[in-house]
């Protein structure tokens, strides 16, 4: 009985994160790009300075009409968001935040688990693409899924990069290996990874895909309400599963000075400071152009995560 | 279905290889699939709540396709050449070879394989650099 | 499946196997689905379905690593593949009445041979093996990696060639007359007077022109 | 170019992380008033006193938003036995704002002063029609309107009060004349008398 509870909280704490964790993502967003751009940002909801912005946006989105345009594939549109949300649900259950099993839910193959279904998470954008009937959502459609190939072999050597390292590919098993010298060791694999998980969510300067100055939103032009609130909740959602999947593989997780009995504490610490870098990207780069993009995947971060791995298996060989 | 608090398969995770019980992995995969369960409630539950929360006010001007408010011309789909369908060729490829990646590496450091295996590795990865290098002096990856 | 229910089965028949069962059931479906629906994205869509429940059956096989290299190349990036090209030729919303080409009966008489053969060579073949549910997970990533490269290096080393292959021969037949289209194209512009017409549709019938005088290009390349 | 690669990069985040350490330059404009530049053009008041409905400003006006109704009325003749004189009396002065671009041509070509830049800027409408503002809602921005700041003591004379001080000259030259010529036997004319 005291199993199902267990897994019964680690369900409930796994949903609570995923609607919370993306929530604070967002709103962080909205208040550094302001200062980073010399305004203030959301100052209204919710008294102190516009902390329920995103809480009064969601009470407006439930509100709005759910337009489904008459050309669309009605059940692809409608089944699009699903589809992109709920990969990243399924991830956050394997992801490590504390020592001796502060998980959700420890799988072998967590690594190869985490990769795989982050990447069905694209066909969300390219069912809506083609669903929606609209040449920008097609366009849309189409350089994502053209951005996923091309950044996703890049994430998948760089991971493989710590799997060599760590001599596993569980998720907790990683971050037990973990020594500080990693992260020098590491470092080009850390880069790769964390610029192609940044490409695959689209998220600038790798936003072509919703560029909206030529195609409006891409692929969720023609969404409004609730569903396109659940492909925002998405994007953010990737944004936490990708910072915390890098502090996990690269940034040793709950290592860290004085991580005793708050390793916990120092993964959050580290996801954050990474959300916060995701935020700063986005303000400073502008967008890169589709043949940019598809050029610095190709010419640049696959041959860096080769070298990494080359790299890793001398190392790796010559101490053991 | 026997259940294993998860703190044990961690640690069958660091020991032996062997030591990862079906009971175990049966376990976490159920876990996983709970979890899928409630996902696919939380997305009904959402929908439904905002069928009831919405209005329904269909117009046909607001049904049109969205091209900046000029009346839609022409459908969707237009033929164009779109050069970074060469990407994807390589993509499928590529990915096939980084999968062999995850298998070696849990096992290339441990004892009774070790400089062999690395080798082995490195002439397959060779193989993938010596395709990239080719694509690349072909000028598939150039966009102009 | 025929083993796990020929035999009673190492879990109680309550547990794995009927979820193995009813996988197999929407798998089936799915896949059903996927070959008879007229709508050539649904078509795909069925099949990440299919592919997606394969992933599950194989999951509940022990064969995790199997199951998410599944997930990886055929879901991830072999549909989204078929998907990039759907859109890039016809994919209309709603049905494709041309989507059939009238060999049904023998696309069927070859896909039950197909399934007979595979069925009976995979049950000759495992006859008397078993994937004991309750000892050690036997498809973990570990165990088919000290598998593979205790015993399978060498044709784990021909893959790789074999992919060098696939790889060149994509970028060859890709690249082939590529300045000879683009020369085509304008000449076809400069003849058929298109280049004056305007709209989105002009470009297009232009990049339908070239591809035509292309293959036509190509066909007389080859005789 | 740069020195180290990456180094542009490197550049791009210092800038935005230096900028959000700064004081955020937004004004909390609803709850803190903001500090606008004197004779900042908000809104245009009409001073319907000196309006002589001569509708020049609603003929210049690009998108044709100033609407004006008027009838003439007979005024009686000043002294008895004159002529009557005809006057035009402004029926309506409206400005609507939903069209108005605040280009101030219609204040520019106003020959008699009616037209005036108000600074205020608050008259946000829920309803696109509520815009167009009649004749007593311009007459009271025109309350608003700032007094003009003095002139340059260097400057030219307004032309009004050029023309007014030299008819009053001339008239004061006249009577002076006038008088000179009254008083021309008994006394010698006084020199620098103006």
């Amino acid at each position: 009985m005291s199993g199902t509870l267990d897994v019964v909280l680690r369900l409930v704490a796994v949903l609570v994160a995923f609607l919370v964790l993306p929530l604070v993502v967002g709103q962080t967003e909205h208040k550094v790009m302001a200062h980073m751009q010399g305004r203030l940002g959301p100052m209204y909801a919710g008294g102190f300075h516009g902390w329920a912005q995103l809480v009064a946006d969601g009470v407006k989105f439930a509100q709005k009409e759910d337009v489904v345009p008459a050309g669309a594939d009605r059940r692809v549109f409608q089944l699009a968001p699903a589809v992109s949300l709920l990969p990243y649900l399924l991830v956050l259950i394997a992801i490590p935040v504390g020592p001796n099993g502060l998980v959700g839910q420890a799988i072998d193959a967590g690594l190869f688990f985490v990769l795989a279904v982050m990447g069905v998470g694209v066909l969300g954008s390219i069912m809506a693409g083609w669903a929606s009937a609209n040449k920008f959502s097609l366009l849309g459609g189409l350089r994502t899924a053209a951005q996923l190939m091309a950044y996703e072999l890049p994430m998948l050597l760089a991971a493989g990069s710590v799997a060599m390292a760590a001599g596993t590919i569980s998720l907790p098993g990683i971050v037990q290996a973990f020594h500080w010298w990693w992260i020098p060791w590491q470092l080009i694999g850390g880069l790769v990874f964390f610029t192609a998980g940044l490409a695959e969510l689209q998220r600038p300067p790798f936003d072509m895909p919703v560029a909206d100055s030529e195609i409006i939103f891409g692929a969720y032009t023609e969404y409004t309400g609730l569903r396109f609130a659940l492909f925002l909740l998405a994007e953010y959602a990737g944004i936490v599963v990708l910072c915390a999947l890098t502090t996990v593989l690269f940034l040793g997780g709950w290592h860290g000075p004085l991580s005793g009995s708050f390793g916990w504490l120092w993964t959050l610490v580290k996801t954050a400071l990474l959300a916060f870098v995701v935020i700063w990207l986005r303000v400073t780069y502008p967008r890169l152009r589709e043949d940019q993009l598809q050029k610095l995947a190709w010419t640049v971060l696959i041959p860096l995560g080769l070298a990494q791995i080359a790299l890793t298996g001398i190392v790796k060989v010559v101490i053991s | 279905m026997a259940t294993v608090a998860s703190a044990d398969a961690v640690g069958g995770v660091r020991g032996a290889a062997d030591a990862y019980l079906a009971a175990g992995y049966y376990h976490a995969y159920s876990v996983v699939g709970l979890v899928a369960v409630v996902g696919v409630l939380f997305v009904a539950v959402a929908f439904a709540a905002g069928h009831l929360l919405r209005p329904v006010v269909p117009t046909r001007e607001k049904m049109l396709t969205y091209e900046c408010g000029v009346d839609p011309v022409g459908e969707g789909w237009a033929q164009t050449q779109i050069r970074y369908y060469v990407y994807s060729f390589l993509y499928v490829i590529f990915a096939v070879d980084a999968i062999y990646l995850f298998p070696w590496a849990t096992v290339f450091a441990a004892p009774g394989f070790g400089g062999t295996t690395l080798v082995e590795m490195f002439v397959f990865i060779g193989f993938l650099a010596v395709g990239l290098l080719y694509a690349w002096k072909k000028g598939v990856l150039e966009w102009t | 499946m025929t083993l796990a229910a020929a035999h009673p089965g190492f879990m109680s028949p309550s547990g794995v196997e009927i979820a193995f069962a009813l996988v197999g059931i929407a798998t089936l479906g799915a896949a059903l689905i996927t070959v008879t629906t007229r709508q050539l994205v649904h078509a795909a869509l069925w099949l990440v379905v299919a592919l997606g429940g394969l992933a599950i059956e194989y999951l509940l096989l022990t064969a995790e690593f199997i199951a998410w290299v599944q997930v990886l190349i055929y879901v991830g990036s072999v549909v989204v593949l078929l998907l990039f090209g759907l859109m890039l030729t016809k994919a209309p919303i709603g049905r494709s009445p041309d989507a059939d080409s009238g060999n049904g009966w023998v696309a069927l008489t070859v896909a039950v041979a197909a399934a007979a053969t595979l069925v009976w060579v995979v049950v000759d073949a495992f006859r008397s093996t078993w994937i004991d549910l309750g000892g050690a997970a036997q498809g973990s990533t570990k165990v088919t990696g000290a598998v593979l490269f205790r015993h399978w290096v060498l044709p784990f080393e021909a893959l790789s060639v074999l992919l060098l292959a696939a790889l060149v021969g994509a970028i060859v037949l890709s690249r082939r007359g590529a300045p000879a289209r683009r020369a085509a194209s304008a000449a076809l512009g400069a003849l058929s007077g298109r280049g004056a017409s305007s709209g989105p549709g002009a470009m297009s019938e232009r990049a339908a022109g070239s591809e035509r005088a292309a293959v036509s290009k190509r066909k007389t390349g080859e005789s | 170019m740069s020195p180290v690669p990456g180094h542009g990069l490197a550049k791009g985040l210092a800038v935005t992380l230096r900028t959000m350490t700064r004081r955020s330059v937004t004004h909390q404009y609803p709850d803190a008033a903001p500090q606008l530049p004197p004779r900042s053009r908000g809104v245009i008041g009409l001073f319907e006193e000196n309006c002589t409905v001569c509708m020049l400003c609603a003929r210049e006006c690009p998108d044709w938003c100033i609407y004006i109704d008027s009838h003439k009325e007979t005024v009686p003749p000043a002294a008895p036995g004159g002529r009557e004189r005809s006057r035009n009396v402004l029926d309506r002065f409206a400005i609507d704002f939903s069209l108005c671009m605040y280009c101030g041509i219609c204040i520019e070509v106003c020959p008699f002063d009616a037209l005036f830049w108000s600074p205020e800027f608050e008259y946000a409408e829920t309803d696109i029609r509520e815009l167009t503002h009649e004749r007593d809602k311009l007459r009271e921005w025109m309350w608003t309107v700032p007094t003009p700041p003095a002139l340059d003591p260097g400057a030219e004379e307004p032309k009004e009060i050029a023309a007014a001080r030299k008819t009053a000259e001339k008239l004061a030259a006249a009577q002076e004349t006038a008088a000179q010529e009254g008083t021309a036997q008994e006394t010698e004319p006084r020199e620098g008398d103006a």
